[in-house]
């Protein structure tokens, strides 16, 4: 068991011949996933790595079944590809790109949410589930098959989480990059309420940021709804006071998202968090 | 990016926004002759990238041209919140009747672009939230939808607007929603937006932010930045597409991704903060730096006089371990130093990476396998420089 | 029992200072619906008829309990009415303006197919449900209560066939005016099944036009869904060829919606034609 | 409201078309000179708003510019489809290599703008879709969303456009889809988009249509209406806000509501056909006519001379009989007419628009109560007239 992906997952590349989808693609590959097909539009008919390649989703999906992508198109076109694979009917929309509109993400968002695909990301490192697949730019020689599922929004301090575990022989359900961006189709509560409901993930390890107020939602979410017991970790205690976007942004934000007030809701609700990266992997081992 | 109060008023006047027909004065004569040719009384107020600005003396009322330039001469060369005024608005003086304030931002938890207007405008609406919250009216927007007419009409309602000023007020509400859309903006406020003593609706201050990543689209907007205020090391960092923020340490910090620079940022702060130790800088080369990047990034860490150990902790994903490694001994080829460099690199190509790094020999070179132990040597090498 | 309107409708009248809405909230009155206010923007906290006027739905809605609202409001400002109305969940939006350009319907259907709100019209003449409520500019006086349901495009011809059952003796369930625009909000088989479900509808009668192909759907469903006997009429048996938008349009009409073409399929399903409208009631008293 | 072929592609130049760079004339000594300015060969196409123009000798190719005359002075003033040619438009010659079709018009049953697209462009469209149907694709736009790039790809891929041509063939889509959307248009063709020896894409023939009941928005396109080829009663008609068409018959009908007006036009027809006896035209007054309105219908009536009886078919709903007898009132006082009137007069206020008539005693006028009655009565009256 795992959540989101595992090795009956059948991946298509969008932009597959560019120069990080091939990379990518490769170690995907490497890793065992099973990548069935790419996308570059006007390249349609090339082989990749063995793999087709396709000028739409619309026909990778018809002719490979495709029930999952991933997005390494650059940001100007991502949105587009985001609004393809869903106008296309993929489950699963796993977008790497990072930098997007956030005008963009909007609309992308407004249309999702009427739609029955999931996105994760943008502006993630994808989806990793230990010795099955991977989905993204995640380094997969890091992690090891276990229980202890993980979810971020960070990337890269995400493999270190992951990297101390599995130094310690703790094994992974399902890594989860859910992005940094402020709009993004996957939030903590998501991935949480997918760890509490499988059978296999009994711990959780959540990464968050200072800014927004994702980290509090799961904290009341936590409450409510999981059982399984959740270590945290924040980012960002001792990050300067951020340039402010302006007034009415402040408002909106209303001056939530400081990494105190998140380790306090945390902490309120019983979640243990750590002071370290390091730390992450022995609270969990306790 | 954000845009002069100037900047942004003009641009609004292009959607149908009334706006006062002043002019920008680089020094205290222009501002004379500006003043002269509005004719009666005008505002003189510094064109400069932070708030703050009534407070410190940079916007004032001069009734003559003599008067202008005067307060031109004052104002220009003047800092502000560290900012240097390069440049003033000569307004005509506004009769002001009453101020609204009326703003556009992107409300991230409702992932829409929210309208916000207020009775109580020409003071910070940040305040008026904390004392006042049910001054404030907000409309949240469908992005697909746009800005509906009976929205328009519940803000005015809202702020008990006259009835006779409801079709104006609805020109400049949609004027400033379709400004936010075409120019990809984050923040388009008026503050205030005024009705002045003939009953006229006038933006008479405003302020807009521009979406880095929208930038790409919008070229007229990205030649409006103004870097004359910035510092000469955020501007190399922008253009070599890092994110940097100088802090006041003495550890070079250089990470790949926004959470990870944190904690390394974080990590030595909690390691050094017993000894006044701590990081130099917030440096995140993002997700697919190359060599050139890598080495971008570190002249600018070396051009920072009080860094004193270089700590590069990078975890490699999308950036590949070996690319890194290449950057690095590239940067340290071109500026030699001996300035001691503690190097994490683990992820994807982590062994050739290392390997790389090895064969290079830089000087006063060590290398941690976790973020813990590269913290700690950073703060060592510190307290043994 | 009746569709979609009854004596515990709780309506309001958008547009209800203007000539036309003040003129049809009279009429509604006196005919016995259940007008609990109206909305003009900027005339909130008048009285009208007895009735209060708000700003906007929203307020309306709130202050009142309404669950319907009628829209009389001009041309250029009807698709905000109805999405206003939307906005402010009003279950039932009837809208009697004529001339909504059409790519205002397109924008306000997509969002209606979202909601939980029910459009009639708009460029229709409302609902009747006779003894009890109309909504609308139906003259109620040529209605009387009974089990026909009637439901059509066109709105004077309407009246011609409520007129003819009355006065031999026949009376209506409900009458409900679809509208004759390309884009509406309800269409003959929203009403069908109403009327199929609806314990006190025995028969009913549906009048079409020529032009689109809402009756030829019509025909689909009641050969699929009724078992409630229907009289059908089509206006424009002799109508002249039509001038057509251009040829795309034609492609996407594909050259359905004459009369003959109607009929044909209304016959083939064993729906009953009038030849002309006094032949409706005929047809009905067999 | 259909737009001329060369309205329609200056408007489509607007939003960034390629389109050929011809000018109009409406003499042949014009023709000649444009001809002329364009040096090489060109085209004479007759400006007329009905198709069949080609078959009907009204596109010519000329080599020279008096060849250009020549053809002008043979297009000009010819009838195509009862419509004469006041205008010619002069194209440079565009060198074809292949001939594609792109539409965008309103799809009714998906409530969506649908773009379509052929490789078998230059001909019928509705010949394409009778005979090769699957040579046609369609692409339906989200009118929230708009078009996206994906689609624009798919239909592309779909007419097996080269690769190098996706870019320009984007933008052409692009462009037309926002001309669609900020015109209010109901289509927008082009056909043939070309392929040109160049490998450039042109737009050589366009048509457009505007939404009539969007044009109160859109000033500028409702100037561009041509009317010298309409008959006089149709414009007329238009301008007071009514629905005419013209027929055959001798019947003069009035009636509110285009189903009811459609009815009344079958029923003359059932009970008269046997005698060659017809309505005489379609009349819709709409919804909320006025005495006015009214007044202004029978005068387009009592122009047509083959009118023999007047049929007034009015039911009362949103328009009060009352209103509608005030209205025949006034213009039968306006225009005393002995011909026979039948009036049939029932709904909202019926009452009192009945004993208005009544007290007005207008000669030759009889009243019904059924629609059936009426058309008989109206049949027997031209019978008997």
């Amino acid at each position: 068991m795992s959540v989101l992906i595992d090795r009956n997952t059948r991946l298509i590349v969008q932009g597959i011949t560019g120069q990080q989808g091939l990379f990518h693609t490769r170690q995907m590959i490497a890793y065992g996933t099973n990548v069935v097909g790419g996308v570059t539009p006007g390249k349609g008919g090339q082989w990749v790595e063995g793999k087709p390649v396709f000028d739409m989703v619309r026909t990778a999906r018809e002719t490979t079944g495709a029930n999952a992508t991933v997005i390494y198109v650059p940001a100007a076109g991502a949105a587009d590809a985001i609004l393809e694979a869903i106008d296309a009917g993929i489950e699963l929309i796993v977008a790497i790109t990072e930098g997007l509109p956030i005008a963009d993400m909007m609309r992308v968002r407004r249309v999702l949410d009427q739609s029955n695909s999931r996105l994760v990301g943008p502006n993630c490192p994808g989806l990793l589930t230990p010795g099955q697949a991977k989905v993204g730019i995640m380094p997969g020689h890091i992690a090891m098959p276990g229980s202890v599922g993980v979810v971020s929004r960070s990337g890269t301090l995400t493999y270190e989480a992951i990297y101390a575990l599995t130094q310690r022989g703790i094994g992974q359900s399902s890594c989860v990059g859910i992005g940094g961006d402020p709009i993004n189709g996957t939030s903590f509560i998501d991935v949480l309420g997918l760890f509490e409901d499988d059978p296999e993930t009994e711990k959780i390890v959540l990464i968050g940021e200072i800014g927004g107020t994702d980290e509090q939602k799961a904290a009341a979410f936590i409450a409510q709804r999981m059982t399984k017991p959740v270590v945290a970790f924040i980012a960002g205690r001792k990050a300067p006071e951020g340039r402010t976007m302006g007034h009415a942004g402040a408002i909106v934000e209303s001056g939530v998202g400081t990494a105190a007030e998140k380790i306090a809701r945390f902490q309120e609700v019983g979640v243990r968090v750590a002071e370290t990266p390091d730390q992450i992997a022995d609270l969990i081992a306790r | 990016m954000n845009l002069h109060e100037y900047q942004s008023k003009f641009r609004f006047e292009e959607f149908g926004i009334p706006v006062p027909h002043g002019k920008v004065a680089e020094t205290p004569e222009q501002a004379r002759l500006i003043a002269a040719e509005i004719g009666g009384p005008v505002v003189v107020k510094a064109q400069v990238l932070t708030g703050g600005r009534g407070k410190a003396g940079g916007v004032k009322l001069a009734r003559s041209p003599e008067e202008a330039e005067q307060h031109a001469r004052a104002i220009l060369g003047m800092a502000i919140r560290g900012k240097i005024v390069r440049k003033v608005l000569v307004d005509p003086a506004a009769r002001i009747k009453q101020e609204i304030y009326l703003g556009i931002t992107n409300d991230r938890a409702a992932r829409k672009p929210v309208l916000i207007c207020s009775a109580e405008g020409g003071m910070d609406i940040e305040e008026v939230n904390r004392t006042k919250p049910g001054a404030i009216i907000r409309e949240h927007i469908d992005p697909l939808l746009g800005l509906r007419g009976y929205q328009i009409n519940a803000l005015a309602l809202g702020i008990e607007l006259p009835y006779a000023l409801w079709r104006p007020f609805g020109k400049i509400a949609t004027g400033l929603y379709k400004c936010y859309v075409d120019s990809d903006a984050t923040l388009c406020e008026i503050n205030p937006l005024i009705i002045t003593e003939n009953d006229e609706l006038m933006a008479v201050d405003g302020k807009m932010s521009i979406d880095d990543n929208a930038l790409f689209r919008h070229p007229d907007l990205a030649a409006l930045r103004d870097t004359s205020a910035e510092p000469p090391e955020e501007i190399q960092a922008r253009e070599a597409g890092l994110s940097y923020v100088k802090l006041d340490g003495q550890i070079g910090c250089m990470v790949n991704g926004a959470g990870l620079a944190m904690a390394t940022m974080d990590m030595t702060s909690l390691y050094g903060e017993a000894d006044g130790i701590g990081p130099a800088n917030f440096l995140d080369i993002g997700g697919g730096a190359d060599a050139e990047t890598v080495a971008a990034a570190l002249r600018i860490i070396l051009a920072d006089p009080n860094v004193k150990v270089i700590l590069l902790n990078i975890f490699g994903g999308i950036t590949r371990a070996d690319e890194v490694a290449r950057g690095v001994i590239a940067a340290f080829t071109e500026h030699p130093t001996d300035i001691p460099k503690v190097i994490r690199l683990v992820g994807t190509n982590e062994d050739q990476g290392r390997a790389l790094l090895q064969a290079a020999a830089l000087p006063n070179m060590s290398t941690a396998m976790t973020l813990a132990d590269a913290a700690r040597m950073a703060v060592a090498a510190v307290k043994g420089a």
